[in-house]
């Protein structure tokens, strides 16, 4: 018997985040999310930490990000309806540079939808659905396993870079059950803390990190927080120096780390005359039509993105002078980004919204259509 | 005085029946009973008062009462 | 092993998906790969439901049961999605009890009172499940009932351990026997 | 005999998807049977709902139906009735869907005292969703959000309607469904905003994670602990049922015509 | 003497943004003087506001200080208390803020009994942007969205707060400023959600429509139309001015810990 | 003296409105959108219509999609922060197919921002905004006479199409007064209505038009509208073959009238080696700098998308093997539409967030930098 | 007339916008072409305020005023901001009453009293925007008195058209006043 | 009996008053007067009883009361 346990993605979810040091969860429920926030009712108290049940999904969004402010490292989560009432305080949080994870288990839409069917047509409402301009980190988990890992890398994330971090799931993956293995030894990344007296702290310093560091609520250093464009200090300015060299940073803020921040896989690549960039549930049924085709003599290769955004052009753009097949459950998301690495010429999509798994045939019969 | 309870018929239209056992807890009459796979059956007809109580707490519209009009 | 594919289904409220979860449970006992998913109808209750389990012991991708090695049917509809076109190959199992019209078969084909016998046994239609689960163990000879119970007893609701073991036993039971006469079957 | 009823619905899409014994069907039918004895024109009647399972009602009402987003059917009830004030409007939702999510249009539309006939569908529980706590949870109950029973306060609805501004509040259960049909009655004659709070079970989601064994429990508690109001004194689980608030106020979509008028007469 | 309290102030942001004869100035002085009467540690002190001319105000103090979003500064807070119950949390809302978009923020928070103090700067109008009508603008009063007079009725927010679980409530008026700073002092000791109204003038949104010629004509109708609570029958446009109400119930952070030591404890 | 009247850009948006029969307005105010709540406020009484103000912007959007479900024409207005809130109605309102206008008058962001400042940050946001795959349509005005007849055009679509139009207007172009035309013989499109008796009536039938007629409530047409995925009774079904079907149909019921919606202006583009791609308040400083460009002998011309969504993606390709700039009031947002059309090669960017307007100074000085 | 860009500065409730309207709206009754703009402090009040018209017979791209042909700055820091270092080309008007500070200029500039003019002759500040509005069109020499006459009347809020008619009067008169010595007045 | 009046200094801050004019209407012995551009002016410093409605009046702590502690 091994060490492995069952689980589901959307508990897998959870555990990350208890491993990563969560002590605090807000939420509203929505399937196929849900169960997220069940776990986290459960074993929060027992930890110490606080589960809270929201009236709605903003006010689940303020909680989270206050609870952040004092200290505690905060999840929510939620699905597609949901997902867009939080997008104004997403963007709070954002532009005020407080830690969180939002995750969003993606069921089909628009509107109510299938709300126990899978779909991925949030991916691009990860990265534009807040107003105003703002950076993103959003990431895809394509197994229960990743659910785990990648909720504590979501977490690593937002306290490294004082933002918001969206972990996108899809209904597939939230509710599968597979072999996972509760990993101790993953690194788990706490916000910087001021290194100077609270007489000399300047809460949102621009300096060359781009990140400032970030004293908690009721630690003696006292400053303000705000949603307007605000000056080194805190203090709200509308001055377009002042306010622009903010935005400037902020908007920027994690271009010097991109390095660090995108994750991939990439399968069978090196002679590979097609492309197949797959993420999250789609990269499964990729998976199993890759042996097919490899069979078949088709040389085709799977790059599957794991931070969806930023976008991992510029390992993508290396793959240049192949073709592409861009399969997802929406219809046609992030093709477009692999579009604007190399215009439209040789890139396919394969789309399916009906609520069903693409699967491994189908795949296998768009290759045989794109190698023909 | 004319005694209704002779002409009502106490229909259960099983397609809807969900076997939730409501009209079986608040029969004042015992009039219906379940099955060994808890569908409802129409153990004692003529013993219905037509009070439609099992109507009413039906949530299913599954079970009805007729009473004729010719008492 | 090499994905050995196993739908459950019948309606919501039977318990399907958790007998899944304590299949899939008993595999990762037993050391190997599995996948566990089920689709619901409208958020949650009332109408089709379907479990599935995927056990293999190479990396298993696909997450859903593309040619099932085995059907639980345990509500005629279930049985006219999953069981009536099932290739011959795969074993079919009904529950005798609301699958009432089946289309003949030559072979691997187990018609039993499952939830009946629970009705009977244990005085109440709760615990099927499990009993389902017993007899779906014994008849895919997937796994060692000393797994099969101990991820009854890791999965069961507290306070209900007793009766699905005996649930379980019962199964177990039922299916070791239907298969003794060896396959073609027809209890209808 | 619901062949009596039976023209107000879409019996094409029955059976319903409720689980077996939930009260909902029942309320429906305490509904339908108020809106017979109104005798009110079918084309001209909208039932409004939200999303959870008391929201799926809209589907099965031959009405002008709409099924909005989880909370907001008050909003959308308030642009229904603004825009053309001469339609019946009726708005059905969860507790949850009210009280949770919803509960800032609940206290909107009572203040504006627009004429609407709500009904909110209490069944302590998130059920479509599978048992979470909703604010109306009783204290101290299981779900699965409150695993060690529920910390919170229930939010006293009827009460905060009146505050608010309703000037109409009544309660009833799906036992006590005759009762049920007389309030929904009196809601609608009231011309303002009129409040039913109808107490109902959801076996599934909350009665098996609290201790009621049948759907039949369930309605027996309702008939024990639903009282009926004038008694001076009630218990513990207990609850008033009836009419419970009555008041005079001006009709928002009355006072807009008289605007209109008066405007239209040349006034500013 | 300003140099008595300007320790709680960032000095530097001062003079403030609100127009001349604004009363958020004179309440934000209140509330200052109550903290100094306190004398609660500075570094403990949280202050939430949401977005408003009102909510401007935590840019000016020397607290942990935090500029939300339009209409949730409770659940804001309501996420720092629970996370951190040692804080005192204070919230700090315009009419506008609390009453129309915040109003579900409001009344789940009072119904948690959450132990936050707050204090709702009515000056019956949106300042911000520039004088629409607000919950608690006055029947008739004109609004740039009520060119006509406004038509509905103002939302009696102490009662809803009452009615939906808070355990203190009191109004008072940028010109009874001490006995504002007196209830606030109050709403700060009382373990649970409590809310003051703190009646202020916005002559620039609010008073140019509605013939208050200046800003000191607005505080003449604070000190004549407030009426110390006691006072039997109160006229028109008159208002209780002093303790509204008090309960007792249990407040949400304390039934939380609570908890988590059951928990803790071993039992479930 | 003409007849032409000074306006504000919101107060034409408003007149635009009343011209194309609007009857209702609700709403909730924000900078710097509240104008045109403030003027419905005055005038739809007088016009026998109703305003009404909510208690917050998702209110708003549900009261608009309500009141149009009875025949109304209906609009909404606001600024980031409530567009934000808006999304998820919004999508419901795509959903089931009921025609709305929501006008987005930009602010920079992101969060509260800078409230009284331009920006056009909202442009993803707008066409990606609410959750799961959805059709859009946005349009663009660059002068207050646009403001007006855009509005008009607003309407039309929405009525045809059955959908929510969004008017993305910005600061500049809302608070702007200029000379305005109120023409009177705009054309003025309605629904369609059913053409068959209540009886034979199919709601949400999926013929070739794909845009089924829409009957009023209180018409003897009874039906039901739901945000969940529904045959073409209106009924709710999560069966894949309906629900694809519909999916399908409404993901792609602009396709075929994509000539008719898609606008743009052209302005020196036949001998142009540089094409600027600018809308909005970004078109003005680009159309002053354009002449001073050409005085220098620089062959540089102007593609100004009207409709930003659908994007006028065809009608720039034609215009391939030229160099592209995109200035934008963001951090980029549009520029990545060319950049789909042809790869990044040739396209460049001019950005500015600081809440200022761009100057044709600093344009005309990348055009210099590009075209060197 | 090819892009006169005018430029009305001061506090915010010193009613500069207002003037700024009544400025462009007569430019429409003149036929010309006319962009009227303003920008604001944090949502609207207390700090600085800036209103800008450009009228022109061309068609107006850009709406913003880039070089000024005319500005006035009725508080010190409007002054230092827009008047200090104006191109003595353009015209340059103070309100004398809170402009106490100014630097020397050879030309095209006038220090006029204007709020204090408008308390001592019309008993209040309110209408200052109006005397000022009427001592730059007097001397942007624009448009004729009775355009701006009518725009007044068209802009002005209702119950305010008399005294805002006295105060344009006033105004022009100052400005045409100032004019006739020739340019170089320092009234400051 | 101490005369504190004679102690009491009115000190206007003119960076931070507004002259929206409240101290003058409330103060009730008209210490306060504004000049002809508005601006607060201390008429009358030795009427002033320190009662401070004017420093608590006061939106924009531009006023102080300063009360010398040597009578
Ligand atoms: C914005 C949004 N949040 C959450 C949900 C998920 N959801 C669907 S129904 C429901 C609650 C149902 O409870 P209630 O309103 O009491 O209705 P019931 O199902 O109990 O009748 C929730 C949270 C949703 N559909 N939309
Ligand atoms: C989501 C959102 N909607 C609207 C606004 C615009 N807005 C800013 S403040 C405000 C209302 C201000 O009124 P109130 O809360 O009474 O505060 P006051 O300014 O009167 O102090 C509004 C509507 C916003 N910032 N965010
Ligand atoms: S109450 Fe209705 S659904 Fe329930 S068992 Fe009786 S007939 Fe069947
Ligand atoms: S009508 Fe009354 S007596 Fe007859 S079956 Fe129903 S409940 Fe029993
Ligand atoms: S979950 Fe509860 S409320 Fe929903 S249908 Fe089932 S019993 Fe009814
Ligand atoms: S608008 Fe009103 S509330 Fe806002 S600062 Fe001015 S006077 Fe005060
Ligand atoms: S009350 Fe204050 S701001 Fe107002 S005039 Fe007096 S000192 Fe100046
Ligand atoms: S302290 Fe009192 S008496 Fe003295 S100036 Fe102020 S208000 Fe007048
Ligand atoms: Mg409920
Ligand atoms: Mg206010």
């Amino acid at each position: 018997m091994s060490n492995a346990r069952l689980m589901q993605g959307n508990e897998a979810c959870a555990e990350g985040a208890l491993a990563a040091g969560v002590r605090f969860f807000a939420g509203y429920p929505i399937t196929p999310s849900t169960e997220i926030a069940e776990i986290m009712a459960e074993k929060l108290p027992l930890l110490g930490g606080t589960f809270i049940q929201m009236e709605d999904e903003i006010g689940s969004m303020a909680a989270v990000i206050g609870a952040s402010l004092t200290g505690a490292k905060a999840l929510t989560a939620t699905s597609g309806p949901g997902f867009s009432l939080k997008q104004e305080n997403i963007g709070f949080a954002i532009a005020t540079e407080v830690p969180c994870v939002v995750v969003d288990v993606q069921r089909a839409g628009p509107s109510t939808g299938l709300p126990t069917s899978p779909a991925q047509a949030d991916v691009m409402q990860a990265r534009w659905g807040t107003h105003g301009d703002h950076p993103a980190i959003v990431l895809s988990p394509a197994s229960v396993q990743e659910c785990y890992e990648l909720t504590v890398q979501a977490f690593n994330f937002a306290e490294e870079f004082r933002t918001a971090v969206i972990m996108l799931m899809d209904e597939v993956i939230g509710h599968l059950r597979e072999k996972v293995e509760l990993r101790e030894n993953l690194a788990v990344v706490d916000r910087k803390k001021p290194s100077v007296p609270p007489d000399r702290y300047i809460p949102y310093v621009n300096d060359e990190s781009r990140i400032p560091a970030m004293a908690n609520f009721g630690e003696g250093y006292r400053y303000h927080v705000t949603g307007l464009t605000h000056g080194e200090n805190g203090l709200p300015t509308g001055k377009p120096e002042v306010a622009g060299k903010f935005l400037q940073r902020l908007t920027h803020k994690l271009d010097p780390y991109l390095d660090r921040i995108q994750r991939w896989e990439e399968v069978e690549l090196s002679d590979a005359e097609l492309v197949i960039v797959a993420y999250g549930c789609t990269a499964r049924p990729v998976r199993e039509a890759l042996g097919a085709a490899r069979r078949e003599g088709l040389k085709v290769g799977l790059f599957r993105p794991i931070t969806i955004w930023p976008f991992p052009s510029g390992e993508i753009a290396k793959l240049g002078g192949r073709k592409f097949l861009v399969p997802e459950m929406n219809s046609g998301q992030l093709v477009g980004e692999v579009e604007r690495i190399f215009g439209p010429k040789n890139i396919h999509r394969y789309n399916r919204i009906d609520g069903e798994l693409i699967t491994p045939g189908e795949i296998l019969e768009k290759i045989r259509e794109v190698m023909a | 005085m004319v005694r209704v309870t002779e002409n009502t018929q106490v229909i259960v239209n099983h397609d809807w029946c969900k076997k939730c056992g409501i009209c079986l807890a608040f029969c004042p009459k015992r009039v219906l009973e379940s099955d060994e796979l808890g569908r409802v059956v129409v153990a004692k007809p003529e013993e219905c008062i037509a009070c439609r109580i099992c109507e009413r707490l039906c949530p299913d519209f599954a079970i009805n009462i007729e009473v004729s009009k010719d008492e | 092993m090499s994905g050995e594919q196993v739908l459950l289904s019948g309606t919501g409220g039977q318990g399907l998906i958790l007998a899944a979860i304590m299949l899939a449970e008993a595999a990762v006992l037993a050391g190997h790969n599995v996948v566990q998913s089920q689709s619901y109808g409208p958020e949650a209750r009332g109408g089709a439901s379907k479990a599935e389990v995927i056990i293999s012991d190479e990396k298993i991708y696909y997450p859903k049961v593309q040619t099932p090695g085995l059907v639980l049917a345990m509500s005629q509809e279930a049985y006219r999605k999953y069981g009536l076109n099932l290739d011959e190959a795969a074993i079919l199992v009904v529950d005798s009890t609301y699958v009432l019209e089946v289309k003949p078969r030559q072979k691997n084909f187990y018609a039993l009172p499952i939830t009946r016998l629970t009705r009977s046994e244990l005085g109440g239609e709760q615990s099927a499940n499990v009993m389902a689960l017993g007899v779906v163990a014994a008849l895919g000879n997937l796994l060692t009932r000393e797994q099969v119970t101990q991820a009854v007893l890791n999965r069961a609701p507290k306070g209900t351990a007793k009766r699905n073991l005996k649930a379980l036993e019962i199964g177990w039971q039922l299916g070791r026997e239907a298969e003794l006469p060896a396959g073609n079957r027809n209890a209808g | 005999m619901f062949s009596e009823i039976s023209e107000y619905f879409r019996t094409e899409a029955l059976p319903h998807i409720w689980c077996p014994g939930c009260g909902i069907g029942t309320v429906m039918q305490a509904l339908v049977r108020a809106i017979k004895t109104l005798q009110l024109d079918q084309n001209n009647i909208v039932v409004v709902s939200g999303i959870g399972c008391s929201s799926r009602m809209t589907g099965y009402l031959d009405f002008n139906t709409l099924h909005s987003t989880h909370g907001r059917a008050l909003a959308f009830a308030t642009g229904i009735k603004a825009a053309k004030p001469e339609l019946d409007v009726f708005v059905v939702m969860g507790d949850g869907d009210a009280a949770a999510i919803g509960g800032n249009h609940f206290i909107h539309a009572a203040r504006r005292n627009i004429d609407l006939t709500v009904i909110v569908i209490n069944n302590s529980i998130y059920g479509m969703t599978g048992g979470q706590s909703s604010p109306l949870t009783p204290h101290d109950k299981r779900a699965t959000t409150s695993p060690y029973g529920n910390l919170e306060r229930p939010l006293q609805l009827l009460a905060v309607a009146e505050a608010a501004g309703a000037t109409y509040g009544a309660r009833a259960t799906a036992y006590h469904n005759q009762l049920l049909t007389k309030v929904i009655i009196d809601a609608y004659n009231n011309p303002g905003f009129s409040v039913v709070e109808a107490v109902s079970q959801c076996p599934v989601s909350y009665g098996r994670r609290n201790k009621f064994k049948t759907p039949a429990d369930m309605l027996r508690w309702q008939k024990e602990h639903g009282i009926m109001k004038g008694r001076q004194e009630i218990g513990d689980e207990e609850f008033l049922i009836g009419e419970i608030f009555r008041a005079q106020a001006a009709e928002y979509t009355r006072e807009y015509e008289k605007l209109r008028q008066r405007l239209q007469g040349g006034e500013r």
